[in-house]
């Protein structure tokens, strides 16, 4: 059953994190909707690699006859994690340097495309 | 485009999704009929074969290695580009503050504060260095504690040694170290080819195994995971440095 | 502890990452939305350590609930003084 | 063999990190000679694996050495055969010709530019070359992370950064369903390996539509990134605004790989499960292709920006690439990677063109720039060429490539997508053809309206140093080449045969499994013919000739008579819907976004029976 809940929780966080991102209205409010949708990403994969009564496969505490949960999308996940922060830094980078280049921190004022 | 018709294309999409993640989902077998092949294959080998006790480690900087060598790229990269993204242009001349415009704080620290924080700086790195080291005993690594290292930088700022502050974080070789950090992993990958062994083999001895496994089993292991420490500790300590130096340039301007 | 509590256990945190992900989201002043978004971070690590993933908590810890404000926080700030100094010129000229 | 897989990855990534280490100590030239050699050095290695592949089976490569126990991947894999082993080979040379071109390109931020083009080139050439699913999403992620930073490279202007932003938030969106796509996989088949995956898929077939819906979110990603309608905006406005030879790979090269590994994807892990929905997946595809051809080549005619003018002329001919992907046959998929060479030289070449316009006249405006070129004749010369190019004329390579995908469509009847075809070429072509006319012959009424118009837009700056007045080799030698090689080699037969050969090869999903998982060399592949097909060029010259029509009509409206006002009341309506979704705004990306992968995912569902 956990399973299918944390499934429904990653669905239910990607939805509402484009939700905010596609009304929002500051560009530091935008790239903090983009980490609710990265962690829709976190708790399908740990569902995923979740086993009913596993423990961390860690065998310093435990034999190797028990259950353990899966240790490559632990992996996985780590790889997730670090992908976050560099978009973090990149898009607060940018933000920054948008605020100071044209003063506006919002997204749909902050248009010097259309050509 | 305007916001409701907007707000309206994005409802219909979501509702469409929700619905593909449903169909999606149903459709898993549930966590009893998880196939498990990948994992059983590596817990039942970890500890013999690569005297690596934790095997998340073991999948990050062996089994799975060439991802995590991507992975340490995604950060080098994003480092640079915070880097390029700050940077001031040079034409507003003088850009480049002198040293007084360094700000004091607006308000200085307490003493207490001070000499606590202070205090807290040498268990921190220590704390770091241990958590990178025991990577393949223990969960942790260092990815881990490269990031509690880059935070020791910092604690000193709070106690407003901007003098230490800056001679560690503004110098060259900060970024040096990060680039050695990055570019280490590729070399220590390159060792297997003196063995005629394909890229990232862990050709080095695996140290002591079985149940005396410590913090030099593993082989490259380790190695890999001091380059990983190295330069995810440089790596955020020129990121936050990138920001932090945005902050303290215009306060010095005031 | 038995294997119904920590099912409860994680469902529980579960719901409460469905809640604070949807706080993050309708906080619109991004100065509140940093407070939710470390406490969002330490949520996940919770959740994380419930589904046995120590190493992704730790990271998550050191990620989400640490680097992660910090970068925004220090942005902010940087912003903000962007609006007072642009202020300033405004009313100075 | 127990190196050379790993080196195209590998050299870039340590030279990447000795230029940054050394960084400020270095000269600039030798910067550019390190980053010249390595590209060129990559290029080599590309080539020879390529050639190694064509004569034998695919190069299977095991990172770590953790060869397949008891069939089972342990390890990451490259696999490379000669289709990816190509594009790799497309990628390096490409990234050579830019780093060529950039030698007077303006000034490093220390020694980050080049740093970043390399590890740009690592993370394109790993997508090119990986057999496993989650390594794909690691070097899309290098790619994304490596293009956001050099699109915004210029970040002292307002545009870049902008453009940065709409790219890092679109990618990034479609790199987390890409994910999700993967959990789904691997929580169903519990590997990452394709060939290991795909075998799981064929023994222990999931219900319901598991595979169609996993499919769809596992390439949301290389969609975004290849630029398919809707998810097609972000790249405008990249290219508007990167620096030029940014552009050239984006162009060139990057918006290619998307559908690379879409394909590589469906033929490597997901064709056998699909048998039943093969005719909806079709349709899923068509629709996108067609879509993307239309509106591209539509919002290219419109454009007075050069650089966004040839972003939209690229987004038009990925969509004629998707529809050589979806017909789901090896004849047109060989036609469509002779289409990707040829596009990808051709695109290159023009942006190259655009960028010589920019480093002597500091300007990519089609109006200000109007009757200036007559000052560098020989770039004109090489414009046109390019223009000629895109309608798919012989000799150059995507013709051949066109015709290939006309044959087999027409073997499925489905002979009214050459029109498509003819439609996208025509329109692209005759906008590089009115540009080219407006600004090297000065045809065209002059429009003072319209330039102090454009001089109030953020205007980009100068991307080069020192005297503006002659144009150095470095920057019309790499143009010139590529045109010439983009001529020269679409005749060449045995490059077609060996297209359709490992074209077929690609198709072999059992034999790619049992190659990878059980050491199997696969059966030499049997040489086909060049291939028969229609090589009248009857169409080719129809697009063309529409294509000076449309150049002529757009520079001398008055040639229409009374029906001008009509018409172009007609045409503005007709287009007025299309401008107005090309907001530039990224909230409304996500919204189609969502919507256009819900739309898709319906498309796919109810039409499978």
């Amino acid at each position: 059953m956990i399973f299918y809940v944390a499934c429904a929780v990653a669905a239910w966080l990607f939805l509402v994190g484009v939700y905010g991102i596609a009304t929002s209205d500051n560009l530091v409010h935008l790239v903090l909707c983009l980490v609710v949708v990265q962690a829709s990403t976190y708790v399908l994969l740990s569902a995923v690699g979740y086993r009913h009564g596993g423990v961390a496969p860690v065998f310093a505490d435990v034999t190797q006859t028990q259950t353990t949960v899966d240790s490559v999308v632990q992996a996985l996940m780590l790889t997730d994690i670090v992908v976050e922060a560099t978009v973090v830094a990149l898009l607060l980078a940018i933000t920054v340097q948008i605020k100071k280049r044209t003063g506006i921190v919002d997204p749909n004022n902050v248009n010097l495309l259309r050509g | 485009m305007k916001f409701p018709l907007r707000q309206l294309l994005f409802f219909v999409g979501a509702i469409g999704m929700a619905i593909l993640y449903a169909l999606a989902f149903a459709h898993l077998p549930g966590p009893e009929g998880l196939r498990s092949m990948y994992r059983d294959v590596i817990n039942l080998q970890t500890v013999e074969q690569r005297h690596i006790t934790d095997a998340i480690t073991a999948v990050n900087f062996d089994y799975r290695g060439f991802d995590t060598l991507g992975e340490e790229f995604i950060l080098f990269v994003s480092v640079m580009g915070a880097l390029v993204l700050l940077r001031e242009e040079k034409d507003q001349g003088g850009e480049k503050v002198p040293d007084a415009a360094w700000p004091a704080r607006s308000v200085p620290p307490g003493d207490a504060l001070r000499v606590w924080t202070l205090w807290m700086t040498g268990p921190v790195v220590l704390f770091g260095i241990y958590i990178v080291v025991h990577g393949q005993l223990t969960p942790g690594g260092g990815f881990q504690g490269g990031v509690i290292l880059a935070t020791a930088p910092l604690l000193i700022y709070i106690a407003e040694n901007l003098e230490v502050f800056k001679r560690i974080t503004s110098h060259e070789w900060i970024e040096i170290a990060e680039a050695i950090g990055a570019g280490g992993y590729a070399l220590i990958g390159l060792i297997a080819f003196f063995y005629s062994k394909p890229f990232l083999t862990n050709v080095i001895p695996l140290g002591p195994g079985g149940t005396n496994i410590n913090v030099l089993s593993g082989g490259m292991v380790p190695l890999i995971d001091l380059t990983v420490g190295l330069e995810v500790a440089a790596g955020f300590v020129v990121l936050l440095y990138a920001f932090l130096q945005e902050m303290l340039v215009k306060q010095g301007d005031q | 502890m038995n294997d119904a509590a920590i099912t409860v256990l994680q469902v529980m945190t579960l719901v409460l990452v469905a809640a604070t992900g949807a706080a993050v989201v309708f906080t619109r002043q991004p100065a509140h939305q940093m407070v939710g978004v470390s406490f969002f971070g330490l949520i996940l690590a919770l959740m994380f350590l419930l589904f046995q993933a120590a190493d992704v908590a730790l990271s998550q810890i050191v990620i989400g609930a640490v680097a992660l404000p910090l970068m925004v926080m220090l942005a902010l700030g940087k912003i903000r003084r962007q609006s007072i100094e642009q202020d300033k010129k405004e009313h100075g000229e | 063999m127990t190196a050379l897989p790993a080196l195209p990855v590998v050299i870039p990534l340590l030279m990447a990190a000795l230029l940054v280490a050394l960084g400020s100590h270095l000269h600039r030239r030798l910067m550019d000679l390190l980053a010249l050699l390595t590209a060129g050095s990559v290029t080599g290695i590309c080539a020879y694996l390529t050639y190694k592949s064509s004569h034998g089976s695919p190069i299977v490569y095991w990172f770590g050495n953790w060869t397949p126990e008891k069939h089972f991947a342990l390890g990451i894999s490259f696999v490379i055969d000669p289709i990816g082993g190509g594009l790799a080979t497309l990628v390096a040379f490409l990234i050579f010709a830019a780093l060529l071109f950039s030698w007077r390109y303006l000034e490093a931020v220390k020694s980050l530019f080049h740093a970043l083009m390399l590890i740009f080139m690592a993370g394109m050439c790993g997508l090119c070359l990986t057999g496993d699913l989650f390594n794909l999403f690691v070097w899309f992620e290098v790619m994304t992370a490596s293009g956001v930073t050099l699109c915004g490279y210029k970040s002292e202007e307002h545009g870049p950064l902008q453009g940065a932003l709409n790219f890092a938030v679109t990618n990034t969106l479609g790199a987390y369903l890409t994910l999700t796509g993967i959990a789904l996989i691997y929580a169903y088949a519990g590997s990452l390996n394709m060939a290991q995956v795909s075998q799981t898929l064929i023994t222990h077939p999931p219900g319901g539509h598991l595979v169609q819906i996993g499919f769809l979110f596992l390439v949301a990603g290389f969609l975004v990134k290849s630029a398919v309608f809707p998810f097609h905006f972000w790249l405008a406005d990249a290219h508007a605004v990167a620096p030029t030879p940014v552009c050239v790979l984006f162009s060139g090269v990057m918006v290619e790989l998307g559908l690379y590994a879409t394909a590589r994807i469906y033929w490597s892990v997901f064709a056998p499960s699909f048998h039943a929905s093969e005719g909806a997946l079709r349709t899923v595809l068509l629709t996108m292709g067609v879509l993307t051809a239309v509106v591209g080549a539509l919002q290219c005619f419109t454009q007075r920006h050069l650089k966004r003018l040839l972003a939209f002329s690229t987004i038009s001919h990925v969509g004629l690439m998707f529809i050589g992907f979806a017909l789901l046959d090896s004849d047109a998929l060989a036609g469509t990677a002779m289409y990707v060479i040829g596009h990808g030289l051709v695109k290159a070449a023009l942006f190259i063109c655009v960028g010589i316009l920019l480093h002597r006249f500091q300007s990519v405006d089609e109006f200000e720039l109007q009757g200036i070129g007559i000052n560098s004749p020989w770039t004109g010369l090489l414009l046109f060429l390019g223009a000629i190019g895109l309608s798919g004329i012989p000799p150059f390579t995507n013709c051949v490539g066109e015709s290939m995908i006309d044959e087999s469509a027409k073997k499925m009847g489905l002979e009214w997508l050459s029109l498509v075809f003819i439609f996208a070429g025509a329109i692209t072509s005759g906008a590089v053809l009115r540009i080219g006319a407006r600004i090297w012959l000065g045809w065209g009424v002059r429009d003072e309206e319209a330039i102090s118009r454009a001089s109030q837009k953020a205007h980009l700056g100068p991307e080069t140093e020192g005297s503006h007045r002659r144009v150095p080799w470095s920057m019309w030698v790499p143009a010139c080449a590529l045109l010439l090689i983009a001529m020269a080699i679409g005749e060449i037969g045995s490059l077609r045969s060996a297209t359709r050969t490992f074209s077929e090869q690609m198709l072999r999903t059992a034999d790619y499994n049992a190659l990878v998982l059980e050491v199997t060399p696969m059966p030499s592949a049997v040489r086909l013919d060049p291939g028969e097909f229609d090589s009248s060029i009857g169409k080719q010259v129809i697009a063309l000739a529409i294509a000076v029509l449309l150049a002529l009509l757009s520079l001398f409206p008055n040639l229409l008579g009374s029906a001008r006002k009509s018409l172009g009341n007609l045409v503005d309506l007709a287009l007025r819907p299309l401008k107005a979704i090309h907001t530039g705004r990224i909230g409304d990306f996500v919204a189609w976004f969502i919507f256009g992968i819900a739309a898709y995912g319906a498309i796919l569902l109810l039409c499978t029976k």
